[in-house]
């Protein structure tokens, strides 16, 4: 047996990272938030750097005996996560500046979630993959209750914390049946073994269904969502901000590499299932977003909205799936952190965060760029033309109907203009209703440097990013297949 | 069935043991303090003891929530115990390698515990 | 003689148990992560009888993680529950739902 | 002719990016001459490649501007596309926005987010230039949806008037109903051709010609259904029967952007689609006769309501829907070149009508109401003469064989086609109900452009009762500081107030928008009588076109040969409608009133606009309340009304009620919902696994 460390670079800087960070901050005092923040930042940077540069093909194969691998598709995932997880913590500084709960420790547990997702995206064995998930919900968990003073962010976290686990034992129960069944948790060994059986039995069945029901959780595919306005709104919205990208990611691959690479040749026995989710999800944002006073829980249904059109491009399958699915991943991290951000920095006459809706009235009056900028965001996340958010839709649907799956498409279609109601309502707040009390908007200069960049790349300029980013996704979905 | 029963002994010779024990453990002491005169009851000796709680209160009632830290930093401890039993049954087959992953995991504990203890997890108050 | 069969029954029935402990119980969320337990334990046995049905020593080494991560998650479910509490003054299930719509 | 393409194309878009971004650094003045000196300097470019292909100078160019991606069989090249019929749209589009800029340099003097307004009219222009420059459909449909957002913005431009709102929330909304239709299609093509590439379907087209497909559980035939699904499209976008009530409350934009968006350009996107591909549509006769009937019937409702419209814009409205409908069925007939060549004259004249009525509603202080007009020839003597050429060439004034106004030559072409059609190959009975409703529109469309003229220039003064120039008068209002002035300057010298003036004077428009003015007016004189051979000739317009569209030459020289009696009936129809206009306006002003009083029932029905709002209402609106006030806590009619007829809102939110119910913040029923899902997919699979 060999260990190759050289292709798990990224994930040995965090891990080794994360321990000092802690001991030296928990001997620093005030100045402890400061020092893990930024040396989280820098190590994230850092880790990406290594992930992207550290990617020759000797180490793309399995490694630690077909635990783990860094193949394209890991290193783009790993990319999107750390990036977006870099943007999270940066963006949570400002806003708990102000109260005294800005731990040290916060950097920390977000650096130990991104440890989680890293090794959820490489997994190529359900015991990785259920430590990595694992890693990453339980940080997590805390995460949502962490503004202790908070009774929303405590219900939050307690709401995330029993619906999460009681998925985790789900997706549990089905890879022990897979295992059971198949005789390993090898993904390509569970693929060799679907392959071979003709008929599917009906516990090796029962496996996929509940592994894949235990991985709708952690995406917030419809039934599995319940969990998602709920903890959007009551967590502090740095940590919303996080869930609402990093996680997504992470839990998108992760499920995409599951379907591909050990259900693939159960393609026909799960299809139908991930088809009714992706709809599901589609039309049960759209709709129940419609009535939110709440812009954090109306993001959270965007979330889900979105998340059916992710599962769009898996329902369709092969290499132009993934790769839709891949490119949409890296577009709606965009679009949500730039949607989040603006969120972020609102602040009412008291200097007290505000999460109403009603509070956008007028900002385009007070705040042109502000608002210009989360109507971008809105926009793009309906997928309206000529804003890059209608790019990636484009793309799952076109991989949608060349794999004969029309009625979807057309479905889906259906369901943009259904979305585009509420995203609407947000600009119609923001540009025609009048402003009713004073609001402060303490946007720092990273910050609004973040927004302005996030502004361009979902602007009709990002389509110029279609190029690298496509080649990118199609490399990273070529590693699947 | 007979075979299947003789299968069990050595746990029913386990119990036995344990139950002497125990009682020696139960009885020794009270055998000792009345012979050595040091038998003096007073309402506190007598009182059932009840890991810090006054006995003969509604069951239902709540537990200090110190109790719950502590029982939290006992889990983790604990459970990750787990860990060592197979590693060192097989540790003879598994060599160096195993040994240095799992001190690099024992760190692990330890810096937790440190920096439980600098956070003063472990004081009471 | 116990079979295959016999082990995942219980531990169906076990995960069974489990799930309607959490949606059943109203009253107490400590109540919901023992049935998290139950559910993580028929795991456990599942994993376990397929390791010594397979001969493969994959299903018990699974199960030690399984193991040792529900510790974890059973001192963080403590430590959540703790500061609900400390809100609240509750730990009534039907006590969370603050937020809703 | 590469270069002068692309600079056309983006000069809007870094312009709109300039002063949208930067408006506030360079200031206002300078956003305004960005944007505008973009504009005119895409004007200029593009003439010379319009007279390029009118000479036969030039051909057919496709400028290759990004290799914009591949996924899977999807190949989609961001080219632009440059033929006769891009050629014909550019001039229009560019000519007409940068005099619209020009004129909004006078018209939103006093607005204070001008560059705000100038980078929206060249975002809008960019988007425009776009789709008639797209190469693919799916880039056709980038600048549809484009110049549908950039609309949006500007129809609620002024955000503070609460109809303005409703009205740009209702455009959208409506819009996307018809762009739904439009993506539709776009699949639909994808999946029969296997490509988006314009020139690519147009060639694959005859080949498909009697094949069927599968849609909502029955047999169609695929062509007629694609055809179909793309003109809801166009439907949508054109403010055609059903999909069209938009348009009129479109107008609570400010002017300038009726008259370039929803007069000259956005709207005749569906037109300009359906030419586009017209090959395609010229493949599935029963779509086209949808299309006949649909344009058709929009052409006569317009004309109709427009007959009894107030509101001076929005008669104007009413006259562009009607407008739009004639080129559609002159389309529907298969006279593609004749209804290119009414868009292209209709541009003109009908951004001159509305920059006209902008002059004369700023002279009124923004008081939009015919009734409080009067009398205006002598105070706005330039607007008075623009709006009069404009409205001889709208009516299609002219002799045959000598001269006539744009409208002359491009609807005759239009009527004739129909008539043509109609009695060629064993008669057309949709063209013949077309031809029909023509002349009759035509009647109605010369009574109203009349009823328009006499009322606002005509007759006596009735300014004193306008709600807006009283507050002119009094000064109530802050920023029309000098209109007071004049109101001073008239106390000091007391000379006799004329009836009806109350004392106030209406004043000329500024330069900068009187040349605008007189720009468009040379068109709307000159356009038809210059082109007329190009667009519509037999054989200079199959040279003209060059492929570019279908040009049925037999059809056209059939036109060219209607017997004289056809000829006529325009010409006859229109001095009728002026007839009755004059005699109802000038000679007997009481008239109307007993016009009224007689047929009250006809003129409710007009003036409800044939009940189409309130059938709305019925189907989808007061279901939804009734549904709402039992989800409903308190009745969300104020959102419902914002969004009117639209099923899929009453839909949204009825069904939102329902999740938020679902979403009951219990834990244990969250977990219930988890497991019920669970259930549902593991039955589902034991199922599928039989």
């Amino acid at each position: 047996m060999t260990y190759n460390f050289a292709a798990i670079v990224p994930e040995l800087m965090l891990i080794i990272g994360e321990p000092i960070l802690m001991l030296t901050a928990s001997t620093m005092g005030r100045r402890a938030t400061k020092i893990t923040t930024w040396g989280t930042v820098a190590l994230l940077i850092a880790a990406t750097i290594a992930a992207l540069v550290g990617t020759e093909p000797s180490s793309a194969g399995p490694l630690f005996g077909g635990l783990l691998s860094a193949d394209p598709f890991a290193v783009y995932g790993k990319a999107l996560i750390y990036l977006s997880a870099a943007v999270a913590i940066i963006a949570a500084n400002s806003w708990f500046a102000r109260d005294d709960e800005h731990g040290p420790e916060y950097p920390i547990l977000i650096l130990l979630a991104t440890v989680g997702m890293s090794v959820m995206v490489s997994a190529t064995n359900m015991i990785t993959l259920y430590v990595g998930l694992e890693l990453n919900s339980l940080s997590a968990y805390i995460l949502a209750s962490y503004r202790r003073t908070d009774a929303r962010s405590a219900e939050a976290g307690l709401k995330y914390f029993v619906l999460g686990a009681l998925a985790s034992g789900i997706l549990l129960y089905g890879i022990s049946l897979l295992y059971g069944f198949t005789g390993s948790t090898q993904f390509s060994a569970i693929a060799a073994a679907l392959g071979r059986d003709e008929a599917m039995g009906i516990g090796l069945l029962l496996g996929l269904v509940f592994t894949l029901s235990g991985l709708a959780f952690k995406i917030s595919a419809v039934p599995f969502h319940m969990w998602t306005p709920d903890v959007y709104e009551g967590s502090p919205t740095p940590v919303t901000t996080f869930f609402a990208s990093a996680p997504k990611v992470a839990a998108v691959l992760l499920a995409t590499r599951v379907c591909i690479e050990a259900l693939g040749p159960a393609i026909d026995a799960w299809r139908q299932i991930i088809i009714f989710a992706a709809l599901a999800s589609i039309f049960l944002g759209a709709i129940a977003a419609w009535g939110q006073t709440n812009i954090k829980r109306l993001l959270a249904y965007s979330s889900i909205n979105n998340i059916g059109f992710v599962l769009i491009g898996l329902a369709a399958g092969g290499a132009a799936g993934v790769s839709a699915v891949l490119f949409y991943m890296a577009i709606y991290v965009v679009m949500t952190l730039g949607a989040f951000l603006v969120v972020l920095n609102l602040r009412n006459a008291a200097g007290e965060p505000v999460e109403a809706i009603d509070a956008l009235k007028g900002l385009s009056s007070r705040r042109p760029g502000m608002a210009a900028a989360l109507a971008v965001f809105m926009f793009s996340l309906a997928g309206i033309p000529p804003l890059f958010g209608f790019w990636p839709k484009l793309m799952v649907f076109n991989a949608a109907v060349e794999q004969g799956l029309f009625a979807l498409a057309v479905a889906g279609i259906l369901g943009t203009v259904v979305g585009a109601f509420y995203y609407l309502k947000i600009v119609k707040v923001m540009y025609f209703d009048e402003a009713e009390e004073e609001l402060h908007y303490a946007c720092g200069n990273l910050e609004a440097a973040f927004i302005g960049l996030f502004a361009l790349i979902v602007s009709p300029l990002g389509y110029l990013l279609i190029g690298p980013i496509g080649s990118a996704a199609d490399n990273a979905a070529g590693a699947l297949f | 069935m007979a075979d299947v029963a003789a299968g069990y002994l050595p746990i029913l010779l386990f119990l036995a043991v344990a139950l002497a024990l125990s009682s020696a453990f139960v009885g020794l002491p009270m055998l000792v303090s009345r012979l050595t005169g040091a038998h003096r009851p007073d309402p506190e000796k007598l009182s059932e003891y009840e890991c810090g709680f006054p006995a003969f209160e509604d069951s239902r009632d709540q537990f200090d929530v110190r109790f719950y830290l502590v029982a939290i930093l006992f889990i983790i401890f604990d459970l990750e115990v787990a860990f060592l039993f197979p590693w060192a049954v097989s540790l003879m087959g598994t060599g160096w390698a195993a040994w240095i992953a799992m001190m690099i995991f024992l760190t692990e504990l330890a810096l937790g515990l440190v920096y439980a203890w600098q956070k003063g997890a472990l004081e009471w108050e | 003689m116990i079979t295959l069969g016999h082990y995942l029954g219980v531990a169906a029935i076990l995960f069974v148990l489990g799930v309607l402990g959490i949606f059943l119980n109203r009253r107490n969320v400590i109540l919901m992560l023992m049935a998290i337990e139950l559910i993580l334990l028929a795991v456990n046995i599942n994993l376990v009888a397929f390791s010594a049905y397979l001969g493969d020593l994959t299903g018990q080494v699974f199960a030690m993680f399984v193991l040792t991560v529900a510790a974890a998650e059973a001192a963080i479910g403590l430590a959540i529950l703790v500061i609900f509490f400390r809100r609240r003054g509750s730990i009534a299930v039907d006590d969370a739902n603050r937020m809703r719509g | 002719m590469q270069t002068s393409i692309i600079l056309i194309v983006f000069l809007p878009l870094l312009a709109a990016i300039v002063a949208g971004l930067g408006g506030r650094i360079i200031g206002k003045f300078a956003s305004k001459l960005v944007t505008t000196g973009a504009l005119f300097l895409s004007c200029i470019l593009s003439w010379p490649i319009f007279i390029g292909f009118l000479t036969g100078a030039e051909t057919e160019t496709v400028v290759p501007v990004l290799d914009w991606i591949r996924s899977g069989d999807m190949v989609v090249d961001w080219a632009l596309r440059v033929d006769t019929l891009t050629a014909v749209m550019l001039v229009v589009v560019t000519t007409v926005s940068s005099l619209v800029h020009l004129y909004s340099w006078g018209y939103m003097e006093e607005d204070p987010s001008q560059p705000r307004f100038f980078s929206y009219l060249s975002l809008f222009t960019f988007a425009m230039l776009m789709l008639v420059t797209a190469d693919s459909l799916v880039q056709m449909f980038f600048g549809w949806e484009g110049v549908g957002l950039a609309s949006y913005l500007l129809i609620g431009f002024w955000y503070h008037k609460p109809s303005a709102n409703a009205a740009a929330m209702k455009a959208f909304v409506v819009n996307r109903v018809g762009d739904f239709g439009f993506s539709l299609g776009i699949f639909g093509v994808f999946l029969v051709f296997g490509t988006v590439s314009i020139p690519a379907i147009l060639e694959a087209a005859p080949g498909a010609v009697g094949t069927e497909i599968g849609f909502a559980g029955m047999r169609v035939d695929t062509l007629t259904l694609l055809c179909l699904l793309l003109f809801v499209g166009a439907m949508g976008k054109s403010a055609q029967l059903g999909l069209h009530t938009w348009l009129p409350d479109a107008m609570e934009g400010p002017t300038p952007v009726s008259a370039l968006i929803h007069a000259a350009t956005m709207v005749t996107a569906g037109v300009f689609m359906v030419c586009r591909l017209s090959p395609l549509f010229d493949a599935a006769p029963g779509a086209l006769e949808v299309v006949t009937y649909v344009g058709a019937a929009t052409a006569l409702f317009a004309a109709t309501v427009g007959t009894v419209q107030n509101d001076i814009k929005r008669v104007i409205a009413y006259s562009t829907c009607s407008q739009l409908g004639y080129m559609f069925f002159a389309a529907g007939v298969g006279a593609y070149g004749a209804a290119m060549f009414h868009l292209f004259t209709h541009a003109f004249f009908k951004a001159l009508l509305f920059l006209g009525a902008g002059s004369v509603i700023h002279a009124m202080h923004h008081e939009q109401d015919m009734r409080y007009y009067g009398a205006l020839r002598k105070e706005i003597p330039l607007t008075f003469w623009a709006m009069i050429f404009g409205t001889l060439a709208i009516t299609g004034v002219g002799i045959i064989g000598i001269f006539g106004f744009a409208g002359f030559y491009s609807k005759d072409a239009i009527i004739e086609s129909a008539y043509a059609a109609a009695v060629m190959g064993g008669g057309n009975v949709s063209a013949g109900f077309a031809f029909a409703i023509a002349l009759i529109a035509a009647l109605l469309t010369s009574f109203y452009s009349w009823r328009l003229i006499f009322l606002t220039f005509y007759g006596k003064a009735r300014w004193a009762s306008s709600e807006h120039v009283q507050h002119a008068l009094h000064g109530h209002h802050e920023d029309e500081s000098e209109v007071v002035a004049d109101h001073d300057s008239a106390d000091d010298h007391p000379v006799a107030v004329r009836e009806g003036t109350g004392g106030y004077h209406p004043h000329e428009s500024p330069w900068s928008m009187l040349v605008p003015l007189g720009a468009l007016t040379i068109g709307a004189i000159f356009a038809g009588y210059a082109f007329y051979y190009p667009f519509f000739g037999t054989e200079e317009g199959a040279a003209f076109w060059a492929g570019s569209l279908v040009h049925n030459a037999e059809l056209v020289e059939a036109a060219h040969h209607v017997p004289l009696w056809v000829k006529l009936s325009p010409a006859l129809v229109m001095l009728i409608g002026l007839g009755i206009a004059y005699n109802n306006y000038i000679r007997k002003p009481k008239n109307p009133a007993k016009f009224v009083a007689m047929f009250g029932g006809l003129h409710t029905f007009l003036m409800h606009k044939w009940y189409f709002d309130e059938l709305y209402n019925l189907i989808f609106v007061k279901p939804a309340m009734w549904i709402g006030r039992i989800f409903w806590k308190r009745g969300d009619e104020q959102t419902i009304d914002r969004f009117g007829p639209h099923g899929a809102a009453t839909a949204v939110g009825w069904g939102n009620r329902l999740t938020a119910r679902l979403q009951s913040g219990y834990l244990y029923s969250y977990a219930l919902v988890m497991l019920l899902g669970l259930i549902a997919a593991a039955s589902w699979a034991y199922w599928w696994a039989r």
